[in-house]
């Protein structure tokens, strides 16, 4: 499916390293499967030649690592970004979570990556090996000597399948083309749950948050969330508590985690992503995208760096907090 | 051994259910599957795997241990505990049935936990085989049987039955109960199934995970290794791993002043998060590698060094499919020498 | 159920009695609310106290099992639990769960022995409970050394007690010190383990240190200097217990859990746990 | 935990009368902390406050709850109580029982439940107090008037009298404000230019005074005792320095047709001009919109007739920045718009006129030389109508005028008729009221000599229409008192316009962050006991800017502003609110979300160095808040994901703690 | 038995320089409205912290009003644009989640408006008692 090749990401990394230009390389390393990939640091081209993997599979957002691994450097960080990565690493930076001048961002096309859960309910569980076609995988399983075929479409992750952007905002390097910036329909499932009666809606939410284990993946990999310490996490902080006791504490949890990245969160997927009970988390934050934009104008957290955020910025003239229903029901 | 056809699997169901109640694997409505009380319309599915373990049946996520009143400088203790149901749950795969021997050896070791005995002690486990594992399955490498699961009753599924035999006394008794919708039959019957299942255990990927070089007295061998680093490195910090996991067990006790009184409660903790370890002294823990190495070094050698070599996991692949960032007991287990040569 | 006791349900305690020892330590007696002992203890063990919807914290015990009254436990302001403790008075329940750890071998390695207790700070008071153990049944030991040290005179817990009872038994040998010179204060001055060493103990002693974990580090160095085997020397890590039954994961050091194994250990038995204290 | 003292206060039968206060203060007894209660009938009366300092002592109370009247009312009484005896003043908590609760809910039984609650709220609250000590700041020696009307001068020579530096910034060319504008003034009689012009003249030659006019203030940031202001200093293309007022170029100026805003359009001025006689400063100024040569540099003549070469047509708007230790608002008032009110025929006819317009008619120096002659043929008129309340007192729901009174207008209007039929008996002079409202010394006796001296016809009634019919006004009106319609050829109306806040209030008030009522006027920081303070601090009210007043109430607040202003200018430091934001750099990340909301600028950020785990160092970027700019509003507090910024005095502990009490 | 008439808890966040001082003044001016409303002042509108307003829903409170000064009018410039922009997106989430809209407003009542205040506290009260019990935000641990 991807159209750049993991050897120009290769290549490219391993120059600069041999080179000196920069100290590591922040990518992704091979896994035990095709698809368990997991975010790693380079040190030595010999490292990256022997585990470097890009893939179908590197739907981790590697901003984040940026805050701590630029820390731990004294030299450059080369970072792999694909489009909606570099959102976040705007965001990031307008909010001085690391510097710029220790990143090297290298942006990478990206063509949409696949949710294995998705793809091993249709090829079914398993798997032997998986190999990328042009439009999609050929999976083998240990229960079937012939491949299955999966479209790479039916199995996109949710938030490649509503995909915003395929333009990268901030790079210092891009390798292959540049996109575009989409028309997505990714508040369709936002406006499906409004259009819901409000018994309908609390049933709905129910149903979802109740699966909660509140185990945290959905915070800790979101890359809005860079606390030093999170207020969940403090006693002091009267807001602490580390297990959905009551549908209470699973509901003030979620509401106020999205609080706190409203409009900071560039809608970048991953808590929905990494959610191992498939809470459809990214709706709470896409309600209040799409709320920012209907009720202050078209807002994109990330698309520049520096921007007003705007829930901290108004004007005389906003919504009333009552009016906010009747302007929705428009 | 006793055999049912899988069309009177609804009145089995309910024939359990009459004298306690009965949860199974359901769906989740997002993909997975739960555990959930049967009712009419509740239907079994036959999934490799929960998402949630079993263990939240006997060490629930939270869990209120006791109640206090206070008035001035009076308190009042309030002992809340209630003797459990009866309850029966129906196919536990194997690896999770062997995952609570695991949390047995902690919490009915001394001083007995009463919470936890006391659910333990009204469960009848009823284990399934598995006919399908999955490529993130490697619980041979803990010796544990797919084809021969154990629990109070061990259970086989085939197109058009279900095979049923006790192991227990418990697992007898409810056996007993259900003699009009079964029939005996042979053990031999269930036989060719087995047979296949082992097969398959042998084809799978993880197949190779070897256990040789972990247990008891291997602290000094892994504590100090420079892995630690490169495998703790993308680790996020939070808890999927030992949340989803059968056999974790760390928990925390908490108050919850309530206005009208304070709910001391115990729940799930995580050795990832990390102001786990922050006690009296400080934190013994400060680095996420530290937070790491102590999840697997437990799991791998501490474990099984004060439990006689049992070890504490049982490679129901969980966390290899739940890690956010997939790292998990394998990866480890591979970069620390855990292949078979 | 309710017939079974859990160890995680606690008793009720009250608090009869607070002693200011220094600024920050305070010394509470506790008692049932019916003026009994909560639960019998062995030297060197701990208890949970806590006060609802504050919290619960382990503490030594430091009164000595001989005492079977009351207990007694020093208490050094630090963190929630404490806080409150120290604006508790006479008259205010608590609850109280126990004992927990492994004690002192007073009745099996320390008989017969020289004993020589080593403290820095609020350190004296775990040690404070075997020390009155071992005058209680004096007969048992050798003699006893106490070399008790802190920051200033004031912060010298149960300094009544050192000067109205230790000092005056025979061989008990109190050598008390402070880090810094102060008016009235006419003894040693110094910290603990360069004072161990001019000191010079016999090598034959059987030695308790408790203190902050540096001050500890070189006490021991001093005592190896000595000539001290690390067989000889005991110390508690009682700080490091959290539920109080090897549970809830917290307290382990590699395999060993400071709530079953320890607090007390002897310090070759430390050596043979990774770096993680 | 707190050792808490609960005063329960009956405030008479203010709080006893709906509240059972024993019950209150046995109901507190029992909550944690509380170690003392007491009730009492007047808590803040010395007898109270004494057994509150007792208490304090006998007890070692550290917090103390005081359940009483509103704490806007008596917060401060009891935080110096508590000072008394020995306690920091914050660790003062109020429970308001009185405005609260038993002023608003009518049974006992009600009300003393929510008073319990309400005590228990601020005993959770209190436990959580820590002692606060306010910071310091300077002060800045020097005041700032804004506004150069009768308010703004009196403000003006009263600082200044007392040694203090002070600005008077004034939009117009002159100061003097409506007062100058005025003919007489009731109920002396005496000549506005006449008692004023002296004091502009004081203002003038006043060493410790600078007058900016034809300026505006740009920008104001700071708070008390440091503000920092932008003048600007609009270009009159006059050398104020060096021109002379002679005159000459407004002479000479061909520019004759520019409605002349000083007698209210009545007349004429030139493009150059000095807007009256005795104006301060007396220096001409250019009208840019009217002026060939400004406008297409055609012409010149001003620049050659001016022997003094003052004329300078590149001059440039200019901005003065200037600290300043106190602000005095004094931007008075004008009357309202007459464009909604077609039954008066304001905007059909020239003969119906406002009673400012009239009080330029009969000037001397008015376009008339004071001799009352109507506008539209310059005859003199033999019927006048005036008409009151025109645009005040309106029903709070018509579209248009104003709800309040105006004050002003049925003392001037007695005046206006008074004058007409002394000067011209054979005048008829009818006044139309709704009510005379005359308080004030020597103001009804006035007002009743014209009626018993002078013959005013006053009819209790209301103008309906005023219809232009040829040369004369067909005014209908009724008669309340005779219970019937008139119909009135009129020759004159003068209209008693409803007066409003200046147009500029209301930027002004946003710079200054003080608060306005609907009307546009400023609110005081009490209505009876801090009538001349601004809600924020620093910031007085002088004059009309505040309400309507006439100009002896003009005059005394004013005075009253200034002994206010120079209260707080003879200090040398100002003790600041120590209930502040403050960030706890252990959790704070550096994200600049708090700075952002920040209105006052308070938080900067700082590279600081941590101690690690490991021994090593951490250098993070974390927030500092300046304790002396930080105003304690708290947007800061919310926008904080991590809770890192905090606020002291309304802690977010202190607020779950309350929350907790009052839904327990 | 006796039948316990049901009476909603508001909790009102009143910021200190008008809906405080309006509440005052509808006290001075005896206008009556319901004792279930509780005011916990604040210095500004923006002081309140979506997680206090949760926090009350979850201790019992039926309905949370916070009153602030009209725009334009804060006593700090700004605060009460933030508060109203931060609210907006509040109510609209709650509501997103199926709690009822009408158990949260935000009003803005200055000093002056001592009848305002009370004409909206009956108000409120009477829409929130018209709902009922808060079921849908509250944590049973605090159920009394």
């Amino acid at each position: 499916m991807q159209k750049v090749n993991r050897d120009v990401l290769l290549e490219k990394a391993a120059a600069m390293l041999d080179a000196g230009e920069v100290q590591a390389v922040l990518g992704w390393g091979a896994g035990e499967f095709a698809y368990d990939v997991t975010p790693r640091v380079f040190e030595t081209s010999d490292e990256l030649r022997a585990d470097f993997v890009w893939n179908d599979f590197c739907g981790a957002n590697l901003s984040k690592y940026l805050v701590s691994k630029t820390k731990k450097l004294e030299g450059k960080l080369l970072v792999f970004l694909k489009p909606c990565d570099t959102y976040s690493f705007n965001q990031l930076l307008t909010e001085h979570r690391f510097e710029r001048e220790k990143v090297y961002a290298v942006a990478v096309p990206c063509e949409g990556m696949a949710d294995v859960q998705k793809l091993k309910a249709l090829a079914g569980d398993g798997i032997s090996s998986i190999e990328s076609t042009d439009s999609g995988f050929s999976v083998t399983t240990i229960y079937d000597d012939a491949p299955v075929e999966v479209k790479g479409a039916d199995v996109l992750l949710e938030k490649c399948a509503n995909c915003k952007s395929r333009k990268h905002v901030a790079y210092d390097e891009l390798l292959g083309d540049e996109g575009e910036v989409l028309d997505s329909n990714r508040f369709d499932e936002v406006e499906r749950i409004e259009a819901m009666t409000s018994e309908e809606r609390f049933a709905f939410w129910q149903g979802e948050l109740s699966r909660c284990i509140r185990c945290n993946a959905c915070r800790d990999v979101c890359p809005a969330c860079t606390c030093e310490k999170c207020v969940f996490d403090n006693p002091n902080s009267g807001a602490e508590n580390k297990a959905p006791t009551t549908s209470f504490e699973e509901q003030m949890f979620h509401v106020i985690r999205a609080f706190h990245v409203a409009g900071r969160c560039t809608d970048c997927g991953e808590c929905s992503r990494v959610c191992p009970q498939n809470i459809p988390l990214h709706l709470l934050n896409r309600k209040f995208i799409k709320d920012i934009n209907t009720f202050y104008g078209e807002y994109q957290a990330g698309a520049e760096e520096g921007s007003r955020a705007p829930l901290v910025d108004y004007t005389l003239e906003d919504l009333e907090a009552e009016d906010v229903f009747k302007k929705e029901a428009e | 051994m006793r055999k049912c056809s899988l069309s009177k699997l609804t009145d089995l169901f309910q024939k359990i259910n009459e004298s306690a109640s009965l949860y199974l694997p359901a769906t989740d409505n997002a993909g997975g599957a739960v555990y959930t009380k049967w009712a009419d319309g509740v239907e079994y599915l036959d999934v490799l795997n929960t998402v949630r373990s079993p263990k939240d049946f006997f060490f629930p996520q939270s869990e209120n241990l006791m109640e206090f009143k206070l008035k001035g400088k009076n308190i009042e203790i309030l002992d809340i505990r209630e003797e459990s149901e009866d309850f029966v749950i129906f196919g536990v795969r194997a690896c999770d049935v062997k995952s609570f021997e695991v949390l047995d050896r902690v919490f009915l070791s001394e001083p007995v936990d009463s919470y936890y005995q006391n659910r333990r002690a009204h469960a009848v486990i009823i284990s399934m085989a598995c006919m399908r594992p999955a490529d993130t399955c490697f619980c041979t490498a803990f010796g544990i049987d797919a084809a021969e699961p154990a629990g109070d009753v061990s259970a086989w599924k085939t197109e058009c039955d279900l095979y049923l035999k006790a192991n227990t006394e418990k697992g007898a008794q409810l056996l007993a109960k259900l003699s009009n919708l079964t029939e005996e039959c042979d053990d031999s019957e269930v036989s060719p199934l087995q047979e296949k299942i082992r097969n398959i255990m042998k084809k799978l990927p993880l197949e190779g995970i070897s256990l040789e070089n972990f247990g008891k007295g291997k602290t000094k061998e892994y504590f100090d290794s420079p892995l630690w680093t490169e495998l703790s490195e993308a680790c996020l910090g939070c808890g999927t791993c030992t949340f989803v996991c059968p056999t974790c067990q760390c928990y925390d006790i908490k108050d919850f002043d309530t206005g009208s009184g304070v709910i001391r409660y115990r729940c799930w903790d995580s050795c990832m998060y990390s102001d786990f370890t922050k006690m009296a002294h400080g934190n013994s823990r400060n680095t996420q590698v530290e937070r790491f190495r102590q999840r697997f070094m437990h799991k791998l050698v501490y474990y099984p060094e004060n439990n006689d070599g049992l070890f504490s996991c049982v490679g129901c692949g969980r966390c290899l499919s739940k890690c956010p960032i997939s790292m998990n007991i394998v990866k480890v287990m591979k970069a620390l020498g855990g292949e078979k040569k | 159920m309710n017939t079974v006791n859990d160890t995680l349900i606690p008793v009720l305690g009250v608090i009869t009695d607070v002693r200011i020892d220094t600024p920050d330590v305070k010394t509470f007696r506790v008692v049932t609310p019916d003026g009994k002992k909560a639960f019998d203890h062995k030297p060197g063990q701990c208890a949970m106290l806590s006060i609802p919807g504050v919290g619960e914290a382990m503490f030594s015990i430091t009164s000595s099992p001989t005492n079977t009254e009351f207990m007694e436990f020093s208490i050094k302001k630090c963190g929630c639990v404490t806080d409150w403790l120290h604006q508790a008075e006479a008259g205010q329940q608590i609850t109280i769960r126990g004992p927990y750890g492994r004690p002192f071998p007073v009745d099996t390695e320390f008989k017969g022995k020289d004993l020589l207790f080593i403290a820095g700070g609020i350190g004296l008071a775990p040690l404070r409970s075997v020390i009155n153990y071992c005058r209680d049944n004096r007969a048992d030991y050798g003699t006893i050394d106490i070399v008790y040290g802190s920051r200033s005179m004031d912060d010298l817990v149960d300094y009544k007690e050192i000067v109205d009872e230790w000092t005056k038994d025979t061989d008990v040998h109190v050598h008390l010190t402070i880090d810094r010179e102060q008016q009235g204060w006419d003894g040693h001055v110094g910290f603990v383990p360069s004072y161990v060493k001019e000191l010079g103990f016999d090598t034959n002693k059987t030695a308790i240190i408790c203190g902050p974990p540096i001050m500890i580090k070189f006490t021991l160095d001093a005592m190896i200097e000595l000539g001290f085997d690390k067989t000889q020397v005991y110390t508690t890590m009682e700080l490091r217990m959290k539920c109080g039954v090897g549970k809830c994961g917290r307290c382990n050091i590699g395999a060993k859990y400071v709530c079953k194994d320890g607090p007390v250990f002897r310090c070759d038995e430390l050596d043979e746990l990774p770096d993680e204290y | 935990m707190q050792r808490i003292g609960v005063f329960v206060c009956w405030c008479g039968s203010n709080i006893a009368g709906t509240v059972d206060v024993q019950a209150v203060s046995e109901a507190l007894k029992t909550e944690p902390g509380v170690v003392f209660f007491t009730n009492y009938q007047y808590m803040c009366s010395q007898a109270g406050q004494d057994i509150i300092i007792d208490a304090v002592k006998e007890h070692n109370l550290t917090g103390i709850v005081v359940c009483s009247c509103s704490p806007r009312m008596h917060e401060a009484t009891f935080r110096k109580t508590a000072a008394a005896a020995g306690l920091n003043p914050y660790m003062v908590e109020i429970a308001n029982i009185r405005e609260q609760c038993s002023w608003v809910h009518k049974d006992m039984a009600s009300g003393t439940e929510k008073a319990i609650i309400l005590g228990k709220a601020a005993i959770a609250k209190v436990n959580l107090n820590a002692p606060l000590t306010p910071g310091e700041s300077p002060v800045t020696k020097r005041a700032l008037v804004i506004g150069g009307g009768i308010a703004g001068i009196q403000t003006a020579l009263d600082i200044a009298d007392a040694g203090f530096p002070v600005d008077i910034v004034e939009t117009k060319p002159t100061i003097g404000g409506k007062m100058a504008q005025l003919d007489k003034t009731f109920p002396t009689l005496d000549c506005a230019a006449c008692i004023l012009t002296p004091k502009m003249v004081d203002v003038a030659q006043n060493d410790k005074i600078r007058i900016f006019s034809y300026s505006e203030v740009q920008e104001i940031k700071g708070f008390v005792g440091n503000f920092d202001v932008t003048i600007k200093k609009k270009a009159r293309f006059v050398k104020e320095e060096i021109c002379t007022g002679c005159g000459a170029c407004v002479e000479k100026c061909p520019m004759k047709k520019i409605p002349n805003e000083f007698n209210l359009g009545m007349d004429n001025r030139r493009a150059i001009y000095i807007p009256f006689a005795q104006a301060v400063p007396k220096v001409a100024t250019i009208d840019p919109s009217a002026c060939n040569m400004l406008k297409n540099g055609k012409c010149g003549v001003c620049s050659k007739v001016c022997t003094a070469g003052a004329i300078d047509y590149t001059q440039k708007d200019e901005f003065i920045n200037e600290k300043y230790g106190a602000i005095v608002v004094a931007t008075g008032f004008n009357p309202i718009s007459m464009d909604k009110f077609d039954e008066y025929a304001y905007n059909q006819s020239k003969d119906v006129i406002t009673s400012l317009e009239f009080e330029r008619l009969t000037n001397a120096a008015g376009p008339t030389q004071g001799k009352l002659l109507r506008p539209s043929d310059l005859e003199h008129p033999h019927t006048i109508v005036f008409v009151q309340c025109v645009g005040s007192r309106c029903a709070a729901c018509a579209e248009k005028g104003k709800e309040y009174c105006s004050k002003i207008c049925c003392m001037y209007t007695a005046k206006h008729a008074m004058l007409v039929r002394d000067k011209y008996p054979d005048t008829e002079v009818y006044v139309f009221y709704i009510d005379v409202r005359t308080p004030g010394k020597n103001f009804d006796e006035f007002y009743r000599r014209a009626v018993e001296e002078y013959g005013v016809k006053y009819i209790k009634g209301m103008v309906g229409k005023v219809t232009p019919e040829g040369n004369k006004l067909k005014v209908r009106a009724s008669d309340l008192i005779a219970g019937k319609q008139l119909n009135i050829d009129a020759d004159l109306v003068v209209l008693a316009v409803a007066i409003e806040p200046d147009k500029s209030a209301r930027p002004l008030a946003t710079m200054l962050t003080a608060s306005m009522d609907t009307n546009d006027f400023f609110t005081e920081a009490h209505p009876k006991l801090r009538p001349v303070e601004s809600p924020t601090a620093g910031v007085f009210l002088s004059g009309a800017c505040q309400g309507p007043k006439d100009i002896p109430e003009t005059v005394s607040q004013a005075s009253a502003a200034a002994s206010k202003v120079i209260g707080l200018l003879v200090k040398d430091k100002l003790k600041g609110n120590p209930c502040i934001a403050s960030a706890n750099e252990l959790m704070c990340n550096g994200c600049s979300t708090c700075a952002n909301v920040c209105p006052y600028g308070a938080i900067t950020y700082i590279d600081k160095e941590f101690p690690m785990f490991d021994r090593t160092m951490q250098t993070r970027r974390v927030a500092q808040v300046n304790p002396a700019v930080c105003q304690g509003c708290g947007a800061c507090t919310v926008a904080c994901m991590s809770g890192a910024m905090d606020l002291r005095g309304f802690a977010s502990s202190q607020i779950i703690a309350e929350v907790d009490a009052i839904c327990r | 038995m006796q039948v316990n008439e049901y009476k909603p808890l508001i909790v009102a966040f009143c910021c200190n320089w008008c809906s405080y001082a309006g509440a005052d003044l509808a006290g001075n001016n005896r206008l009556n409205y319901p004792a279930d409303v509780k005011i916990i002042r604040v210095p500004c509108s923006c002081r309140v912290n979506p997680m206090f307003i949760l926090r009350a829903f979850q201790r019992g409170a039926d309905g949370v009003i916070i009153c602030g000064c009209h725009p334009g009018d804060c006593h700090y410039t700004s605060g009460n644009y933030y508060t109203r922009r931060r609210m907006a997106l509040l109510f609209s989430m709650l509501d997103f989640l199926g709690i009822e809209r009408e158990r949260t407003r935000l009003e803005w009542v200055s000093a002056a408006e001592g009848a305002k205040f009370a004409a909206t506290m009956n108000d409120f009260a009477e829409t929130v008692a018209a709902l009922g019990e808060n079921k849908r935000l509250e944590d049973l641990r605090c159920k009394k």
